[in-house]
């Protein structure tokens, strides 16, 4: 099972995970994103191409599938305005065994960051700025080629 | 034969649109000659083209580096590096 | 945040899940075991050591709170018996930043197979056996240390 | 002085209890030692403890190896390796 979902409106975690358990698997990790209520940041605007988005999860999940074994694969990416607390994106996977259920959730998640065309922009009380990748993030996704 | 040019998050801004239609002549061939050449199209485009270390770039909904050739290209897009999750 | 409970009644997973998010952290890893509906096993009867099993969990969640920069941590497991496709047991993780998140999660569940003391027992067609620990979960505890 | 034993899973099948109070002699002093002379008890003892490879213990509720000195314990365990999670 591969879903793939980039939506405007909130991420249904229930939703997610149970499709996800109901596989039959014996592990299911996830990983969800939230809208962090630290740094003064009030909303988070998340831009994307569309059409390009879509091929660029599916590819991934496809990827993810190549590679473990997996019963299930879940990515959902929120688009559009959302406030402090709110979900941006979730992926699960679904497989027999702990190990490649996490890998893969792991996996998923650092590639994410620099397969996908999403955009961030925060909100603040002072205006808005768009938000820079993070030195990591290269570094994160190159450990999994 | 002309191209469709999409831009994102920032460069979009800069540009002032989202999506045009451009028509570069023979001699660009590659995506940073494509960006050279937009440059001067306008203030703005100057302005989101300004430093093209920071720029990313898909053709037909791939990503590519910026020295890609660009034949056959019917979408060209044009942003920042990518910042989702 | 730490929560640990054993428990007899479902796992409510909704229930964990927000109360992570609430903490206000950037991403929060979720692992969760349920009953394979694959191997004929109709249900499991997990037997565990009351006292010991709570001290075990909570001794786990500060033990990663010590390693990571965590927000929250949630450990759940159920005991007693369950059948096919119901969970047996969720671990959580909130932080600042994925990677604490993820890696912290993996840890817990990790850990968990090897330093609780809960015993598994399969209810077959033809009867019940006891679960014999898997080689590899001593290896992959071991990983951390 | 007596001591609380408690048994899991299989072991506790074998022995037909959860739970005895036990007064070793002076010179039971090892979780091994009380593992061997728990064993004369009954048969069911004897078919728990029959393979001490395949068994582990706690000491007031912390995981020990099966050469622990008893020292002052109060409440022993014996079971087989846990499988949770």
């Amino acid at each position: 099972m591969i879903r793939v979902s980039v939506d405007p409106a909130p991420i249904a975690l229930g939703v997610e995970v149970a499709a996800l358990e109901e596989g039959g698997a014996g592990g299911v990790a996830t990983f969800t994103g939230v809208v962090r209520t630290d740094d003064g940041v009030e909303a988070l605007e998340l831009e994307h191409y569309p059409g390009m988005t879509e091929a660029a999860l599916c590819a991934l999940a496809e990827a993810a599938v190549a590679r473990w074994n997996l019963l299930g694969v879940s990515i959902v990416h929120r688009v559009g305005r959302m406030t402090a607390g709110e979900r941006i994106v979730f992926v699960g996977t679904a497989a027999a065994h702990r190990r490649e259920a996490l890998d893969s959730c792991a996996y998923l998640i650092d590639r994410l960051k620099t397969d996908a065309p999403f955009w961030k922009r925060e909100w603040l009380a002072g205006g808005t700025r768009w938000v820079e990748p993070r030195a990591g993030d290269e570094e994160a996704a190159a450990v999994w080629s | 034969m002309g191209l469709t040019m999409l831009y994102f998050a920032w460069v979009r801004e800069r540009v002032g649109a989202g999506e045009e239609r451009v028509d570069p002549p023979e001699g660009v061939q590659t995506v940073a000659g494509l960006i050279e050449w937009l440059s001067a199209r306008s203030d703005g485009h100057a302005a989101a083209f300004a430093a093209p270390s920071r720029l990313r770039a898909a053709i037909d909904q791939r990503f590519v580096p910026l020295d890609a050739a660009l034949n056959g290209a019917r979408e060209v897009a044009i942003f920042p590096p990518v910042t989702g999750g």
